[in-house]
């Protein structure tokens, strides 16, 4: 493996844009706001669509910028500086779908909406909680062109406000993508969540007896490239969390005394803080790194998994530690709800389990590092 | 007063049947596991009746006078009942504060008029307690108390306010301490110890919502606050050695306490049922090698705590410090808590990202524990501040 | 399991006595003086002889005091205090098979004169390292009622003192036990062998060629027994060598100075030291309930087991780690061959990879712990 | 002086044409990795005749001014030769303090007269040069060093001692921080920076016997020893900030060394290595799930220290605190060396037990370069410090 990092310059302004653009629009009290209120907050999206951020993976003759999804990474990174409550994630994963899927009509038909703003999402986690993508329960069960549904999907993001729904289910025994309006799915089949990071948006979806067109089926090369996109925005979104939260940490050991001294002033405050910056720093080198291998989209070398598991990996593990000490090292305070740990501590949970979590990953790194068939 | 084992091998299968016959079945509402997390009246109410009921059943106070309302017998029939309570999980008794620091602290200390006043209404949970040390500005530092205490005729005027005064909606009284005079060049000498009404004009309580976003703990403020001269415990400037008696109590170097079960304890034997029932990524949890190895240590350091409390038991093998087992319990405790419920979060896959109410395994008692468990590594002298006392206190080490 | 510590009489008597004999004749002088001169101490082995320290494990009618193998923990545990030199370990691990064995001939022979002083020592190590006993190359080939061996022992403790050497061996396609006179084998044969614990003395046995008579075999009801005893008495010696080395840092965090303060006020050093302190607490705890569990004899149980590799593994981990702490914490005296840090880390990896470390011990643990068959 | 790409790349493939042929056969004993562990006159001899062979080839000192025997190329072309040595694993050049911290200060600060002296001979490996920091008493703590200087006419006459002066015993001349005056109120400004003669009466080595039972370090003793006072780098009373000038050389966080390798690095590709041919217990040790996982660990760890230095090149992604990565380099590197060699011995089953010299797994390899590996947690400011120095420096915590 290289140790050259691709930096593009879209990349770069992207960074310096979106660094200040989130810090505008996504202070912590309207963090804790949109928490309290479920209220999307279509103002900032319209803000972020004008921006271009929505297309900037979607090729160029959808109406798109044409670059890859290393270039939205600078932009979830900073999102997750500051705890953004925004369905950007979401709806950049379910357009992954669409576009390394086959299906050119609905490519035509959703991704300039996608352009300007219609938002989309991915239904594909289950009951058991399992994180391969292939381990899939929901049916679908062909009658002519129809195919009828049946299932329940978990943590589905943003579903309240999606419009596009991508759905992974088992037909002809095979797991395959459909794409639907979300309008096609009565009401009472999506229930809220209860999720630890509330400031998710966070739904269950029953399948049950949902019936499509065979024209909503989306092949994929390979299924893979979601996990892979899934991997890398998560853990640009979680570098960005951790940043905030050794900022956070930093804070309030450099204001808060106890026996007469700064806390910060304590070894046993000061170096796993220390920790936490380096854990911090590996990670914001290991996903730029693997930022840059998403340029070209081929997304199927060893190389690329090896990065993204390690991102992942790092990810997982560095900012469930720092919210963890983030808690702590608050100390009274940091166990009240008022206090920002909290909401860094759960960010963290939540990141942590989605798509794996470090032992997961680690496990896979050690197949492809070291066995011989790698 | 020492007993026959026969007698008490006889009171074992008392209490174990009483106890069987008599836990109440489990609520429709996921219940706290300590009383610092006592949020709803609900879990309140549910509480309070079942301590009401052990003790009139005779297992609470054994080992207190019966004068007071106690048993009058010995200390060890109450660590049966204790044992029994823990192994058999029935619900914890609420009133803690009285029942372990502030009960037998008033019959080690204070006056006959005080046991009689007070220690029925411990033991019965008519008389909730619950305690005023910390403050918000000064979290570990005890002796930096700025709460007010001025003696005025035979009153006090109290002003200032409290932090983590679990309980405090429900209690009747508070062990305070508090400030009666800024003079002392020693701000250890300017401290007074109350037992301080809470029914008064001019103390308030706020519950403080959690991080779990529940509620639980409390503020209490006192604004000029009137309470009698005569609840103070010894004398004026005595605080610090009272409140420091007090917290051997807390920590465990001491016995005494009236006891009952005082929290839901979590065993590493229910993360290992948890595991030998869960999936990650479609496969059992006991089937991956790095699970089973983080379960294994978790197990190890389990058994450890247990043993050590026996081998402290030992005389002849207590060793070159013989305070290092009882000093370290509420740190050894406490992290354990907080690593354990950590982990049964990841034997939960992608449901490890869910919380209390929605669909969460286990009703999300997990994720939910792992947040309370905060309270004790921070609590009553951070994990850090622990381990500044046990290098300083046990190995001898020089201040930080 | 239980939690409860059989601690005898005998244990409390002998710990005492133990504590001042092994810190009298043991002083850290002395270590260093017999690791120059290899030299073994006659005077130091009759005054243990006289305390009977060699029959404590051996059967009455053997001239033994009939005691268990839990008796001699409290001795290890203060050798290893005071990192003595001595072939008692090995002696008394030899010792053990003779006493389990079925050969009443051998019993009659050899255990007398151990109480009186004769050294044994025990031959099992190969070239490959391995820790399970029954991987055992070395073989055994009957010609009438000799047997001819061929293969190499290595790390055999003491094989220059000793009188009686026990051997593992293949024969018949099983691993069983020779016992026999030092003197049988050829000078030659013997080499001295370069280990990271200089208080060792370790030998290579060259096998090859020598004829024993069939008499020589040891049959035991289970190998296990040596394991066991191993386990046992190695992590008797490691919580002794472990208290030790706290007591070492400690001493030197409190008189060594850096920017004016004593050094132990520093919390990088002092929280450290708590955990050791923390780890040898536990240790001893294990250690004095699992030779309570050895006391009648019988060590067929599955609690033993556990009990035996919960020792080793938090005996292996912590040592290890206070070893390399104790080398850290006395900065570059602590690089020194002159500073005690060095005699306590490598007395800590020579034990931590005999009869295997700590993950071995914790993945043995997990079957015993977390299987159904269990 | 900006290098076409083509030029660069075309010096690549002539460097490790030149390494392959020249690389010098493995002698019959294990050789050092680093300049401090060298402890026999037969290790000290092949590697400075390796370092010779590497000047006179042209390789060493590239950027440095050819007046004074550099060659007078761009620093990158320096780059690639240490890149290149490091790759092809040859042995390092032995002049490590010359060539990396006394040179570079020279160039920097020193009189013309002090180039033409010293540069050429530290290059060719005539002149030998050692390192006199640290004292006895005082390790990681600079400010407080006692070896005292006193001019006396045209001489210095020093009293004291310096330790971990490695190589002082094959030195001519060395680094050294001396006490000129005791009288400032400020501990700092009363120090000196000396370019020290070694050969001097009254200046005796005495070699340090290591952890390792080997030697490499030494202790250098001043008994009023006389040297000449124009070897007095700066003025009196500078010796604080030329001192600390050095160290930012030997913190890799300041350019401009001359370079060569200057250890024989340890590469988590060596510990996969191992592992792959190793077994414990009977089987493959590549079959053992928690080594597997461990070695993952390291892996990436070494990963990330790479990657840093990478993404620390590019200024747009430097983030909040640019110091963090170079500020932080020993630290990452001196703690992963000595957890991946501890991690080696684990690879070994019993053999772990053994130890340089028997029949060790690599000749006992992994145990030495174990033990060695405290030489870089513990010399050039402990882990400890350097975590303070992190905290402070580069997070703006308040001092310990």
């Amino acid at each position: 493996m290289s140790n050259q990092i691709n930096f593009t310059e879209e990349q770069s302004m992207l960074l310096d844009t979106a660094m200040s653009f989130c810090q505008s629009h996504s202070p912590i009290e309207t963090v804790r706001h949109q928490i309290e209120n479920h209220k999307f907050d279509a103002e900032q999206w319209q803000a972020m669509v004008e921006l271009g951020w929505l297309g900037i993976s979607i090729p160029e003759k959808y109406a798109g910028l044409g670059l890859g999804l290393g270039e939205v990474v600078p932009i979830v990174e900073s999102m997750g500086r500051n705890l953004m409550v925004s369905p950007f994630l979401a709806s950049t994963l379910a357009t992954q779908v669409l576009v390394h899927g086959d299906n050119e009509n609905l490519k035509n038909k959703y991704l300039p909406n996608i352009v300007n703003g219609s938002i989309a999402t991915l239904a594909i986690q289950e009951l058991e909680g399992a994180w391969d993508i292939n381990l899939n329960e929901a049916l679908g069960k062909r009658e002519g062109e129809l195919i009828t549904l049946s299932g329940t999907k978990f943590q589905v993001l943003d579903l309240d406000v999606a419009e596009i729904v991508i759905i992974s289910i088992l037909l002809d025994k095979q797991v395959v993508l459909i794409c639907i309006d979300q309008k096609e799915i009565p009401p009472e089949n999506i229930k809220r969540e209860i999720v630890i990071d509330e400031t998710r948006n966070s739904f269950s979806l029953d399948l049950n007896g949902l019936k499509i067109q065979s024209s909503a089926l989306v092949k994929l090369k390979d299924l893979k490239v979601i996990e892979q996109s899934a991997l890398l925005l998560l853990s640009a979104e979680m570098c960005g969390g951790l940043a905030s939260t050794l900022n956070t940490i930093i804070d309030y050991l450099n204001t808060r005394k106890q026996f007469d001294r700064l806390i910060g002033s304590y070894q046993a405050l000061k170096h796993p803080t220390v920790d936490i910056l380096l854990a911090l720093e590996a990670l914001r080198s290991h996903l730029y790194y693997t930022a840059g291998q998403f340029g070209d989209g081929d997304s199927s070398d060893g190389d690329l998994e090896v990065a993204l598991h390690m991102c992942k990996a790092l990810a997982s593990e560095s900012f469930a530690y720092a919210g963890d000490r983030c808690i702590q090292f608050h100390g009274g305070f940091g166990f009240t709800y008022e206090c920002d740990a909290q909401l860094f501590l759960r960010r963290a949970i939540w990141s942590q389990y989605q798509f794996g979590d470090e032992k997961y990953h680690r496990q896979l790194l050690a197949k492809l590092l070291l066995d011989e068939c790698a | 007063m020492s007993e026959s084992k026969k007698d008490l091998e006889e009171f074992q299968r008392e209490i174990s049947h009483w106890l069987k016959a008599n836990k109440p079945a489990d609520p429709e509402f996921l219940l706290p596991e300590t009383f610092m997390e006592v949020g709803t009246d609900r879990q309140f109410d549910f509480l309070r009746n079942w301590q009401q009921k052990v003790y009139e059943a005779g297992y609470l106070g054994m080992a207190w006078p019966e004068e007071y309302g106690g048993r009058g017998r010995h200390q060890e029939y109450q660590n049966i009942v204790n044992r029994e309570m823990a192994e058999q999980r029935v619900p914890f008794v609420p009133n803690t504060i009285g029942l372990n620091w502030a009960g037998p602290l008033i019959l080690q200390r204070g006056t006959e008029a005080d046991k009689q006043k007070y220690i029925k209404g411990i033991l019965n949970a008519e008389d909730i307690w619950c305690q005023g040390f910390s403050e918000p500005d000064h979290g570990s530092d005890l002796g930096n108390v700025q709460c007010k205490a001025l003696k005025d005729g035979d009153s006090y005027i109290v002003t200032g306010s409290k932090i983590w005064t679990s309980l405090a909606t429900y209690a009747k009284y508070m062990i305070l301490l508090a400030r009666t005079s800024n003079t002392d060049s020693n701000k250890y000498a300017g401290l007074s110890f109350f037992l301080s009404p809470m029914k008064v004009a001019g103390i308030d309580v706020q519950p403080i919502k959690k991080l779990t976003g529940e509620y639980g703990f409390c503020q209490t403020f006192f604004n000029e606050a009137k309470i009698p001269a005569d609840c103070i415990m010894g004398n004026e400037g005595e605080g610090w050695s009272v409140a420091m008696a007090t917290l051997t109590f807390e920590r465990g170097a001491a016995g005494g306490q009236a006891g009952g079960l005082s929290m839901m304890d979590l065993n590493v034997n229910d993360i290992v049922e948890l595991a030998k029932h869960s999936r990650r990524n479609g496969q059992p949890v006991l089937d991956d090698p790095l699970i089973r190895d983080e379960l294994v240590q978790l197990i190890m350091d389990d058994r450890s705590n247990r043993l050590m409390s026996s081998r402290s038991r030992i005389p002849a093998l207590r060793g070159e410090r013989p305070a290092a087992v009882a000093m370290s319990g509420k740190l050894r405790g406490s992290e354990l808590k907080r690593r354990m419920t950590k982990f049964a979060i990841s034997l939960q896959g992608a449901n490890g990202s869910r919380y209390v109410g929605s669909s969460a395994i286990d009703g999300g008692r997990w994720q939910r524990s792992y947040f309370n468990s905060f309270s004790a590594t921070i609590g009553g002298g951070t994990s850090q501040v622990q381990k500044n006392i046990l290098g300083e206190r046990v190995l001898g080490l020089p201040k930080s």
